[in-house]
């Protein structure tokens, strides 16, 4: 029998894959990648608390759907400095831009 | 209802499996093509989960607009097919540890809670879960703040991303 | 998990399986003499040239970018659509509202010049 | 004898059950066979509507058609689909071989999977999903992705350059397609498209001409067909995605446009047109089948007819007409579809004043978008060329001799 336990652990997997993604891949597009593994697990647990605890309560989904747009707008604008840094850079290797570094 | 513990575990393999590949795989273009199969498994749970209408605009939203902006993306900043240099950077075995532990953590804490013995409530035939969402979003008790918010920030995102992108 | 979905499930066993057996026909009733002349990519007739991955017009991006905020914009106004026959009239100024910000958002690439094909 | 196609499948039923299978297993089994019976129907469809849609060109283009094998080449489309099976594939070299083999089957089942939520007839229905409009929607995000791996698999620059512009339409032109499929979503209150066949009492191509054929120029943008058709431009990148696909692969993607518009006039027929309904349909559901399919071909029909018609356009064009015409033409008539329905219920309305008043304000908006088009849009400008006399008569050609 399926319980909230299992959602739990799925997203928890989900969510640490997308961690290793954002701290070790070197390419920032990747990196992007990543995050949305992130947002997809914490959407994942919204759903699962909704569905678990009173379905007719709608707070879960309207939380996930805000996420989404979260999610869209933080993709847009990532990518749009990672196009514009490889336009000067050259290079979208995210430890070779240490421009602000010190 | 051994039928959907099955499914919900096919699901759950699947997207897992190809997430990992989605942060392993060198070629870019072969990573953004398993984030979509990962985010389509994701999809088909939310489907197990009843939240149909936020399994259609995963896939419209993530398959269709926001995988589609990465591979676009992507031809514009690299040499896919030739992909040169290491994947990882040097910091990766810490990343790694900490991606497990984060895991283990997580499990530990969910096991202690209560979550391994809620099972799932029976839905009312007639409830209408889209409708529920179109009221609660736009009614001004409940979301309609967020809600509008969501269509600035966007909006916020439009321009901004618009302007950094843009040739000068 | 409703039965709805069950046949929406089987749909995407059985649609992917037919065309997948349309290609593997011929696998056994087409002949197979491959060689190198055959193989080359195709570019009217002469020899390939250069690199096949070639940089894009940053343009292609922007207009993905423009999709992607109206395509959420206009998902977003579905719910509001299925509930209209209980919405207060507040909640429809809200929706009417919601699209003029996105009304706002096409006026301000337009006027900026981002939706010239250049 | 009404109900032909649920009487087989109460037999069917009737039959597994009695093989002693459970009820959940025969449940799946029915399903899967109607799944397999739809979509076999949609592919048997697509082989006669490759002969009929050259015999409309031909006609159109005042010539024949195909008219050699069998009568009025009746069996031209089954010769075709012998010669393609027994062509050999090429696969170019430094192919994506996975990738490239994936794309076609993508192309396929992604038009394929818009007939599991189309209501045949009153008592024909796959499914009435509760999101079966936005179902449409992101099925569809399949169809672009396919197009996107077969151009970047395929190793090739007019593949790569074909599958960008086709992307980059199809994009573009999803965004009056979503906003004008809000227009029936508000009518009927609701996304299920059983839902939507029912509440059409008056057709909603009467309640929103406009949304009909906003709806209409998006899927054909949405299709790749002329005009629309810059991704194939064999004049200019030869075929565009697919030119490094051969035989059966290549076959997939055919199949899959001549689908895909027969599956567009599908949802012509069902989301404006009333589906199934006609009279006599709700006692005999066979006749609404009927009715169903002669809406589809009548929608079939207009696309092929544009298609025959118009040239191509520049990719500048296409991009300038959706977006500076067809998104806010759509958002603004989303605008005054929502506000002027709530006037309409507030008030308490009859149906057919409902049905008038939404009718005249959609004609009222057509009037004044080709009005304010006539004022803002100028005509190109071309260089004046002087007159010049092309022939001259025998009398006045010695005396008026060009200088030149």
């Amino acid at each position: 029998m399926i319980t909230l336990n299992w959602v739990l652990i799925f997203s928890a997997a989900l969510f640490s894959i997308g961690l290793f993604g954002v701290l070790a891949r070197r390419n920032a597009v990747a990196i992007l990648m990543g995050i949305e593994l992130m947002l997809n697990a914490v959407n994942v647990n919204l759903v699962g608390f909704w569905r678990f605890s009173n379905p007719a309560v709608i707070t879960g989904q309207a939380f996930a759907v805000i996420v989404f747009a979260v999610a869209a707008a933080e993709v847009a604008v990532g990518l749009a400095l990672v196009i514009s840094i490889y336009r000067r850079r050259k290079t979208i290797a995210a430890d070779d831009i240490d421009l602000m570094k010190w | 209802m051994t039928g959907m513990d099955s499914l919900f575990l096919i699901f759950a393999v699947i997207t897992l499996i190809s997430a990992f590949l989605v942060v392993t795989t060198k070629n870019l273009f072969h990573a953004a093509l398993w984030l979509i199969m990962t985010l389509f498994g994701v999809a088909a749970i939310y489907v197990l989960l009843n939240a149909f209408y936020l399994a259609v605009i995963q896939v419209i939203v993530y398959i269709g607009a926001i995988a589609i902006l990465m591979i676009f993306a992507i031809m514009l900043t690299q040499r896919v097919m030739n992909p040169s240099g290491r994947i990882f950077n040097k910091n990766w075995i810490i990343a790694a540890l900490l991606g497990a532990f984060m895991f283990i953590g997580l499990v530990i804490i969910s096991m202690q809670t209560g979550a391994s013995k809620t099972t799932l409530p029976q839905i009312s035939g007639q409830l209408d879960t889209v409708s529920e969402l179109g009221q609660a979003l736009v009614s001004p008790n409940a979301y309609v703040i967020p809600f509008e918010v969501a269509s600035v920030l966007l909006l916020a995102a439009l321009i901004g991303a618009i302007f950094v992108s843009r040739k000068r | 998990m409703d039965n709805n979905w069950l046949y929406i499930g089987l749909f995407f066993l059985v649609a992917p399986l037919i065309p997948a057996l349309a290609i593997l026909a011929p696998l056994f009733l087409a002949p197979k003499k491959p060689n190198k002349i055959k193989s080359q990519i195709y570019e009217c007739g002469i020899e390939t040239y250069g690199e096949t991955w070639i940089q894009f017009k940053v343009q292609y991006y922007i207009f993905a970018l423009i999709f992607l905020v109206f395509d959420i914009e206009t998902v977003f106004l579905y719910p509001w659509a299925v509930a209209y026959n209980s919405l207060p009239l507040f909640a429809v100024f809200e929706g009417v509202l919601f699209i003029i910000i996105l009304l706002a958002g096409l006026v301000y690439v337009w006027r900026k010049g981002d939706l010239e094909w250049v | 004898m009404s109900d032909p196609i649920n009487l087989i499948a109460n037999w069917l039923q009737g039959l597994l059950l009695g093989l002693g299978l459970s009820v959940g297993l025969t449940k799946i089994i029915l399903s899967f066979v109607g799944a397999v019976v739809v979509a076999t129907i949609g592919m048997l469809t697509v082989i006669f509507l490759i002969w009929l849609e050259r015999k409309i060109a031909g006609r159109i283009q005042d010539r024949l058609g195909p008219n050699r094998a069998g009568p009025y080449g009746l069996l031209q489309p089954f010769a075709d689909v012998i010669k393609i099976l027994t062509k050999e594939y090429t696969t170019p070299d430094g192919a994506d071989v996975v990738v490239y083999n994936i794309a076609p089957i993508m192309a396929v089942a992604s038009v394929l999977l818009i007939w599991a939520v189309i209501p045949f007839a009153s008592t024909v229905v796959g499914t009435n999903l509760n999101v079966g409009v936005l179902y449409i929607m992101a099925v569809g995000a399949f169809g672009l992705l396919s197009i996107l791996m077969a151009g970047l698999s395929s190793n090739n620059k007019f593949a790569l350059l074909g599958a960008f512009r086709s992307v980059a339409q199809l994009i573009s032109y999803e965004i009056p397609m979503v906003v004008s499929l809000l227009m029936p979503v508000i009518f009927a209150r609701s996304m299920g498209l059983v839902d939507i066949v029912e509440a059409q009492m008056p057709w909603f191509i009467i309640l929103s001409p406009l949304a009909a054929l906003i709806f209409i120029i998006a899927s054909m943008a949405e299709v790749n067909r002329a005009p629309f058709d810059l991704m194939e431009a064999e004049s200019e990148i030869v075929a565009g995605f697919h030119i490094e696909y051969s035989g059966m692969k290549f076959g997939m993607f055919y199949v899959g446009e001549f689908l895909h518009v027969f599956t567009v006039g599908a949802l012509v027929a069902t989301l404006f047109l009333g589906g199934w309904r006609g009279p006599w349909a709700e006692q005999y559901p066979i006749l609404g089948l009927i009715y169903f399919y002669i809406k589809t071909f009548v929608g079939y029909f207009i696309v092929a007819w544009v298609r025959l018609t118009v040239p191509r356009i520049r990719i500048d064009q296409m991009l300038d007409f959706n977006w500076k015409f067809l998104t806010p033409l759509s958002l603004v008539l989303l605008i005054i579809t929502a506000v002027l329905d709530r006037v309409l219920v507030l008030v308490n309305s009859e149906r057919w004043v409902y049905s008038l008043v939404m009718f005249l304000a959609n004609i009222l908006i057509i009037w004044a978008t080709v009005e304010v088009l006539k004022k803002t849009t100028s005509k190109p400008k071309r260089k004046e060329f002087p007159m010049r006399p092309v022939a001259m008569a025998p009398e006045t050609s010695t005396s008026t001799e060009p200088s030149s």
